[in-house]
């Protein structure tokens, strides 16, 4: 049981070896991404240098950047830099791609993790006492609720909040971004709206989940069977219904996170926030071969890593699950 | 015991939208992309029931416009996902070993894809049309299609009575049809009906970014993407057409809901 | 005295109907009372009310219940603070029953630490002392394990020592034994009522099973559709009872029919040659997965129009050989003989033929059944192979076949429209409507209530002997292989341990092995004494 | 209203507080719309780098507001008879950034560097052409630097002072890195670099020894002394948010106000906006190729059935003047013949559709929603043809899809803009030549390409002007494309900031603004 009894040795083993599996599958992400990216139409050389590019500027540009050599020459090339832990530089900002993602994917996570967070702290009890009062009008009103946010486009609900508190009440800033590290409430300021949009959305979800869950697990006998022994009800809920309702919720938490991680482009895009989703669809825009292909790595390896660590968090929560 | 009230909103919520989709394939107040420059952003009126939009096009037009871009390219990138799904579902489920893990490395990448590369990937090669949308969001769905049908095919094919049909001397292939694929069609539906929904804000939000059923043609997303600079002198145009989304997204939820307790496989046993 | 328990014309109702109607009993102090009744007959929901769970959907309709005197009323604080220390209540279901999210020491603990004023050291050592009083090897390390590291019997004794540990006045023990093979069974049943008795208190058991009546119980209270049948001492009212519906129960215990005679010397209809079946073994997370051989070399013969019983508790392997001897699983090693015709490696047409001449009855009808056909149908579909026949002639195959299982007109139903004996009726016809020469026969009788399994018991010996198919007949149960075995196999640990006629093997086992699954069968009660020979503990 | 403008001004403040720390009073402060590309110039640059890069770096000649040519490094230019040699002698007061004095040295280093192959300089090929080729850089004396083509060109000093082509700045050789790589601009310009925060700032020093030319400002030349001592280009890509940090105090020049904005901007006291035509074009190119198009009497049907000044006036809020001519009308060589604009004719176009054998078929037009000009553009002509029973059908589709159609002149009709060109010929040049090399060209006519080529050859203006005339008549009568207006660059600066202004290239400038609290 090394997820159970955290010994340090097997786990790393395996860590390693589910990182090793994942590797083809970065390698058909990365390949298909390098290859998709050279099919569409349009050249990063022609969108640098615009519409006054004359052919020879255009072709000086692309002997440049590699891309003059045949497609494959490139891809092993991008492989090889790429095992070495080089990205290579954007095209259009000549900025290294590497270190460009990490800066973009801090606001990104920042608001995603504050986001998820948020939404399990209010849906998991929310929809824990909904099950536990099952077909109460309070558990009826909480589906309801559920199900009403859960049909609200993310993007439409930031608009709408962007409208309401930014432009009619001023409460928040319409747009902008400073990160936590330069200044924290600010930072706060900025992150509030997106978060809050994200967090309500994720809530609909997490509401219907834990509530589903937690009327699963309700019916089972070591409830009863923990009622049997005197345990009050509270306790009940918190110590022998929780753990087990928690865990098929995380593994929707870990998708959610998976999901939002590698991209919440349209949030980014209502808030002008300068993500990693903005940053893949500026780059998918301006046909910046590198960073597109570094991004779609990194939300690649985020898929694997966030798997990963549900699957090496759940024993926590149900150790007949061992991390395999 | 919620099922009637779910039914019942639900089923009024996405009538409505189809009915409002139904109308204008027949008729609209106004052409919904015909452009009027001396009626830029007009307050609603009797004549514009919403008011126009930034090119003096009527916004009730263009949102009944809309439903039908929006349920015609869910129903069809449902479909699309559906067979695509089923099709590699069924065989990862059912043959396993080799073409399981091939097909399953495939659908890993899939998912690891965000479906926007997806799209404007297959934009760009197909061109800007409503059919790229579709063909790139059912390839984009598709792997959640085939993991639940696989998944059920797994928990099937474990079931006694395909045992018992192989102890009968029934082939593979009669078994998967006959035993095997109905049983998927539970999951599949309830599946399908979330897809509809999920593949409605998924046009919106590509729509949003640029990448959706290209301009002019009205759809949900690109009216609220062109109304947001204009979101402090008319708020209406960015409330309409989220409403409208958020209306059938509700009733697709609504029904789903109901779908899912009426044939949830959980039930069955 | 007071009596710990006393019901008073105790209804429940479910949704405006009464599942139990107007019950009264009372148990005294140390006593043993037994509800019994088959499925939906009330007794499940009379226990829950009495500790104040019923399940949602149900609730008391009118009548008092009393402990010690005091009227009880669901959820009250009174109620919750009796819970423990004053009712104890074990579940049938061993998986299910302990939290999994918690290790056994915290689990058991609770109570302690919820009903007395025990320090944390105090209380473990109780745990620990509670442990090693149900038999759990090594209980100080074994406290820090999780519920699914064990296995069910054990589950269970854990679950046992849980609620002895609070010495409850009076324990309410809901079909405790049900889901576990029967040794495991007559293991756990001893140690509760030993428990029960050391602690002076008294049981509610509440059981399906005759067997467990005979054995345990001072008194029985007999429930049908949530009324009282026949309350009384339990021995007298198993052994005379009055009611027809007892009767009726009594006599579905399983008795020995005459042996038959044995068919002269033929030559075998199927035959394994030190057949192997190996799977990988689970649990072993980082390392290459073992193999585990289900059935070790094992070989038998069977003749035609035999019956041969293939007994064994969870884990010997009986089920595995019974699948491979009709290659539902790959075997990895040895032969299979069909006709004296090497099978093993067929395939195409030639499996075909392997396959048209045998078939199996699963244990589970409810599983074994493809829901969305009609009956009709499921019998029918075996008529495809060999092609050719048109489809009326199939359809009129299977709708005799059905009248013939007892099923006549039913043929027109989904599966889940019909009872738990139709359905296994349903498989019967299915498996013999190609007059198969060779049947397996999973624990085919295992999952059904007492009287419907002497029933299908019935019409299974009835076909045998109509049909004269070769038939393996896998079970647990020593009982049910009295009725119909020509031939017993005793299997143990992947290979087989014993094997003879019937009656050599049952009345002088060879093995420990096998006397204790004699010892654990439940069997008639006429033969109680007999069965209740003392068993070394193992 | 008041409301509203506390709200931004709050928004603006929460936005900018962290941006602009303690200090920053005396500076001036830019918007940015994007972050700059490099520091490298004329090599990985857009608008914005250049704009920046244009207060760091000088060139030997500069860019006037009216875009002729001006000294700048350079004493003065003389140039020989044949046209062939081209003298420059250095400015004797000039410093670089670190101190050192320029020298003739100094201007062959960086100008070998820009005609290497492997600095990827944007502007090698336009010195490598058939219209000039420069074929040595000498430098017979330290204060002297001499420039040779092999033939004549008309287009060679506004080359040398084109903005996107880094004004061929001359930077001293510590710029470098070792290796010859680029490390950081140390120039002659009025302000040196200072702090750049990748996504948020860019801050330029002023250069306390900069030695600057006598006179007025005008365009990149003349007098440049630098009037504060810091300059902070705030990057704010969002266009509201940048009218709220101007209206909150937290950016002192907004350079590229949206036009649907300054009405309200005007009624603000305080406020001043700047506005002026800048040197671009936005125009509908028609691909002559096209079984449809090849008609000309189709595509004059198409222009007269456009009502250009109402699209314009549409398009633009009314803020730009429309033009059928492709130079640009802030420009010397836009003459009054030039601006005559044909009025719409429906019933002429139905004619000449009708005589091309138009039956109503689907004509698409490219156009994208990256520029909301050109889609509007698209929009519009759409309805004005519909009118005249020509079906035009937008097909909207991503920038650097459409550029790259452009490049191929894959497509019927385009709406599309080109960038400022500084020259007349280059105006003309930008869509002429022959599709069979360079598809991108929408007008394909021998004879027109010679007289461009004479253009570019030409050193008159007068002969030049009339040589313009005459091919804008040509193209009147060909229409390949329909030009339709340059657009206006509109600036707006609070009361504190004076000597602003906006010229025919849209990005800021700023030496000569004074802050004044």
């Amino acid at each position: 049981m090394p997820g159970a009894c955290g010994c340090s040795a097997e786990v790393l083993s395996y860590v390693l070896k589910r990182l090793l599996v994942a590797l083809p599958t970065l390698l058909l992400v990365a390949g298909s991404v390098f290859f998709l990216m050279r099919l569409i139409p349009g050249d990063p050389a022609i969108v640098v240098l615009g519409d006054a590019a004359t052919p020879e500027a255009v072709a000086d540009l692309r002997i440049a950047y590699g891309l003059d050599r045949p497609v494959l020459v490139q891809f092993a090339l991008w492989i090889e830099r790429a095992l070495g832990g080089d990205l290579g530089r954007s095209i259009t900002s000549g900025e290294a791609v590497g270190p460009l993602i990490l800066q973009r994917f801090q606001v990104t996570a920042a608001i995603v993790f504050a986001s998820v967070g948020l939404a399990v702290l209010i849906a998991v009890p929310l929809g824990m006492i909904a099950a536990w009062k099952q077909n109460s009008w309070g558990d009826v009103a909480a589906v309801a609720g559920a199900t009403f946010l859960l049909s609200i486009p993310s993007f439409w609900l930031g608009l709408i909040f962007l409208l309401v508190f930014g432009l009619w009440l001023g409460w928040v800033p319409v747009v902008g971004y400073v990160t936590f590290a330069e200044d924290f409430w600010g930072a706060l300021h900025y992150i509030v709206l997106p978060v809050a949009t994200l967090a309500l959305i994720e809530t609909g979800v997490l509401i219907r989940m834990a509530r589903a869950s937690t009327v699963e697990v309700l019916r089972l006998d070591y409830v009863a069977h923990a009622r049997a022994k005197g345990v009050p009800e509270w306790r009940v809920l918190a110590r022998h219904v929780f753990p087990n309702a928690f865990a098929p919720t995380l593994t929707l938490i870990g998708l959610i996170m998976g999901s939002l991680l590698g991209g919440i482009a349209v949030i980014e895009t209502v808030f002008t926030l300068p993500g990693l989703g903005r940053l893949l669809v500026e780059a998918i825009f301006a046909r910046d071969y590198p960073v597109i292909q570094g991004v779609m790595l990194f939300i690649a390896v985020i898929y694997v890593v966030v798997n990963l660590v549900v699957d090496l968090l759940y024993p926590v929560f149900d150790p007949r699950v061992t991390a395999g | 015991m919620r099922l009637r009230p779910n039914l019942l909103i639900g089923g009024t919520l996405l009538g409505l939208v189809f009915a409002m989709a139904g109308t204008a394939l027949v008729w609209t107040p106004h052409d919904p992309v015909r452009t009027n420059l001396r009626r830029r952003l007009v307050a609603p009126s009797r004549d514009y029931w919403l008011g126009t939009d930034e090119f003096g096009r009527d916004v009730a037009s263009r949102l009944m416009e809309g439903a039908v871009t929006s349920l015609s390219v869910a129903a069809s990138t449902v479909v699309v996902a559906l067979v695509l799904g089923v099709a590699i579902g069924l065989a990862g489920g059912f043959l396993r070993g080799w073409t399981d893990r091939i097909l399953g490395a495939v659908n890993d990448t899939l998912l690891a894809f965000p479906g926007i590369l997806l799209a404007l990937g297959l934009l760009a090669v197909l061109g800007p049309s409503r059919w790229g949308i579709v063909l790139a969001l059912g390839l984009a769905y598709a792997p959640s299609v085939a993991r639940v049908v696989r998944g059920s095919v797994l928990s099937i094919r474990e079931r006694e009575f395909v045992e018992a049909s192989r102890a009968l001397g029934n082939s593979e292939r009669y078994t998967l049809l006959r035993h095997v694929l109905p049983h998927t069609a539970a999951p599949v539906i309830v599946l399908a009906t979330s897809l509809f929904g999920w593949i409605i804000l998924s046009e919106s939000a590509l729509s949003f970014l640029g990448l959706g059923v290209p301009p002019p043609a009205a759809t949900w997303g690109n009216m609220l993407a062109s109304a947001r600079p204009f979101m402090d002198k008319a708020p209406l145009l960015s409330i309409a057409p989220g409403v409208m989304i958020a209306t059938c997204l509700l009733g697709v939820n609504l029904l789903g809901d109901v779908l899912r307790d009426l044939l949830d496989p959980r039930d069955e046993a | 005295m007071t009596p710990v328990l006393a019901v008073e014309r105790l209804s429940i109702a479910a949704r405006g109907r009464r599942v139990v109607e107007e019950l009264s009993f009372h148990i005294a102090p140390g006593e043993t009372l037994a509800l019994v009744g088959e499925s939906g007959s009330g007794k499940s929901a009379t226990a829950r009310a009495v500790i104040g769970l019923l399940p949602p959907g149900l609730a008391p309709d009118g009548g008092t219940i009393r402990f010690e005197g005091t009227a009880l009323t669901a959820d009250s604080a009174a109620l919750r603070r009796l819970r423990g220390p004053g009712i104890g209540m074990v579940f049938q279901e061993p998986m299910t029953s302990l939290n999994p999210a918690h290790r056994i020491g915290a689990q058991m603990e609770e109570g302690l630490a919820l009903h007395t004023r025990l320090s944390r050291a105090q209380r473990r050592d109780c745990c620990i002392a509670m442990l090693e009083r149900v038999g759990i090897v090594d209980p100080a390390s074994r406290l820090n394990a999780f519920p699914h590291e064990f296995s069910g019997g054990m589950r269970q004794r854990i679950m046992l020592a849980s609620v002895m540990l609070l010495r409850p006045r009076l324990l309410i023990a809901d079909e405790p034994t049900t889901a576990l093979d029967t040794l495991t069974q007559a293991e756990v049943m001893d140690l509760m009522t030993g428990l029960a008795r050391e602690h002076g208190t008294a049981l509610l058991l509440i059981t399906h099973d005759l067997g467990l009546v005979a054995r345990y119980a001072d008194r029985a209270l007999v429930m049908q559709r949530g009324r009282a049948v026949e309350e009384g001492p339990a021995a007298p009212l198993l052994d005379n009872p009055r009611e027809p519906y007892t009767r009726a129960l009594v006599d579905a215990l399983p008795r020995r029919g005459p042996a038959r005679p044995m068919a002269a010397a033929s030559a075998p209809l199927i035959e394994a040659r030190d057949l192997r079946v190996t799977y990988p073994k689970r649990g072993a997370l980082f390392r290459r997965a073992e193999m585990f051989r289900a059935v070790d070399d094992v070989s038998l013969a069977i003749h035609p129009g035999e019956v041969v019983a293939l007994v064994g508790g969870s884990g010997s392997g009986k089920t595995t050989l019974g699948r491979a001897m009709l290659r539902l699983v790959p075997c990895s090693a040895g032969q299979l003989l069909f006709r004296g015709q090497e099978v093993t490696q067929r395939s195409g047409p030639a499996l075909m033929d392997f396959r048209l001449g045998c078939q199996i009855v699963f244990q589970d009808p409810y599983s074994s059944l493809d829901p969305r056909m009609r009956v009709r149908d499921i019998v029918a579909e075996p008529l495809r192979l060999p092609a050719g026949m048109p489809v009326g002639e199939r359809h009129r195959r299977a709708d005799a076949m059905l009248e013939e299982v007892g099923l006549d007109g039913l043929g027109a139903r989904f599966p889940h429209a019909l009872s738990g004996g139709q359905r296994q009726r349903v498989a019967i016809a299915r498996a013999l409507v190609r007059d198969p020469a060779f049947i397996v026969a999973d624990e085919a009788v295992s999952a059904l209530d007492a009287t419907v399994r002497k029933q299908v018991l019935a019409l299974l010996r009835e076909q045998q002997r109509r049909r004269g198919f070769a038939c393996l007949f896998v079970t647990h149960d020593l009982g049910v292989v009295e009725e119909i075995a020509d031939r017993i196999v005793v299997m143990q640990g992947g290979r087989i341990v014993e094997q003879g006629p019937r009656d050599a093997v049952l009345d002088a086992p060879a093995q420990d092995y096998t006397r204790a699954l004699l010892a654990a069968a439940l069997r008639r009660p006429g033969v109680r004494q007999a069965a209740c020979g003392r068993r070394r503990d193992s | 209203m008041r409301l509203r403008a506390s709200i931004l001004a709050i928004t603006a403040s929460l936005a900018l507080s962290m941006a602009a720390p303690a200090g920053a009073q005396d500076a001036l402060r830019i918007r940015l719309n994007a972050d700059i590309r490099s520091t490298d110039p004329g090599v990985n640059r857009d608008a914005n780098t250049d704009g920046l890069m244009w207060h760091v770096l000088e060139g030997l000649v500069a860019l006037r507001a009216d875009a002729t040519i001006a000294p700048m490094l350079a004493e003065r230019v003389d140039v020989s008879a044949d046209g062939l040699t081209y003298t420059f002698p250095l400015r004797r007061d000039v410093r670089f950034h670190n101190g050192q004095p320029l020298t003739a040295a100094d201007v062959a280093f960086a100008m070998e560097r820009y005609r290497k192959r492997e600095t990827n300089w944007r502007c090698r090929g336009d010195f490598d052409s058939d219209v000039t080729r420069l074929t040595a850089v000498e430098t017979p004396d330290p204060h002297t630097v001499v420039m040779r083509l092999e033939q004549p060109s008309a287009l060679f000093l506004t080359m040398l002072a084109r903005p996107d082509c880094g004004q061929a700045g001359i930077f001293h050789r510590d710029s470098l890195n070792a290796d010859g790589s680029w490390r950081a601009p140390v120039g002659t310009g009025p302000f040196r670099l200072g702090e750049w925060r990748r996504g948020q700032f860019v801050e330029l020093e002023r250069f306390a020894a900069y030695a600057a030319l006598a006179g007025e400002p005008d365009g990149l030349a003349g007098n440049k002394t630098p009037m504060v001592d810091r300059v902070r280009f705030t990057i704010i890509p969002d266009d509201a948010a940048s009218r709220a940090a101007l209206l909150a105090g937290n950016i002192d020049v907004l350079p590229d106000a949206r036009t649907r904005d300054l009405p309200d901007l005007r009624a603000r006291p305080g406020m001043s906006v700047h506005s002026s035509p800048s040197f671009d074009l936005q125009i509908i190119l028609m691909q002559t190729n096209d079984p449809v198009l090849r008609d000309v009497r189709m595509r004059r049907a198409m222009a007269l059935a456009l009502d250009v000044p109402e699209l314009v006036r549409a398009v633009t809020e009314g803020s730009s003047r429309p033009s059928r001519a492709p130079i640009p009308v802030g420009s010397g060589f836009h003459t009054p013949a030039m601006s005559v604009v044909p009025p719409r004719d429906l019933a002429a176009a139905r004619r000449l559709a009708q005589e091309a054998g138009y039956r109503g078929q689907p004509i698409r037009i490219v156009t994208t929603r990256r520029y909301e000009a050109f889609y509007e553009i698209a929009v519009l002509a759409q309805d004005m043809l519909r009118d005249a029973g020509i079906n035009l059908e937008l097909e909207v589709i991503e920038w650097a899809t459409q550029l790259q159609r452009y490049t191929r002149g894959d497509y019927q009709m385009m709406a599309f803009g080109f960038s400022a060109r500084l020259d007349p010929s280059l105006s003309f040049e930008m869509f002429t030549g022959p599709k069979a090399t360079q598809p991108r060209k929408a007008w394909d006519n021998p004879e027109m390409q010679a007289l461009l080529e004479a253009s570019m050859r030409e050193t008159d203006p007068a002969r030049r002007r009339s040589t313009f005339e005459a091919m804008f008549r040509q193209l009147m009568e060909d229409v390949p494309v329909v030009a339709l207006y340059s657009s206006v660059t509109h600036a707006v600066t609070p009361a504190h900031v004076q000597g602003y202004r906006t010229w025919a290239v849209d990005a800021p400038r700023a030496w000569g603004v004074r802050v004044q609290r």
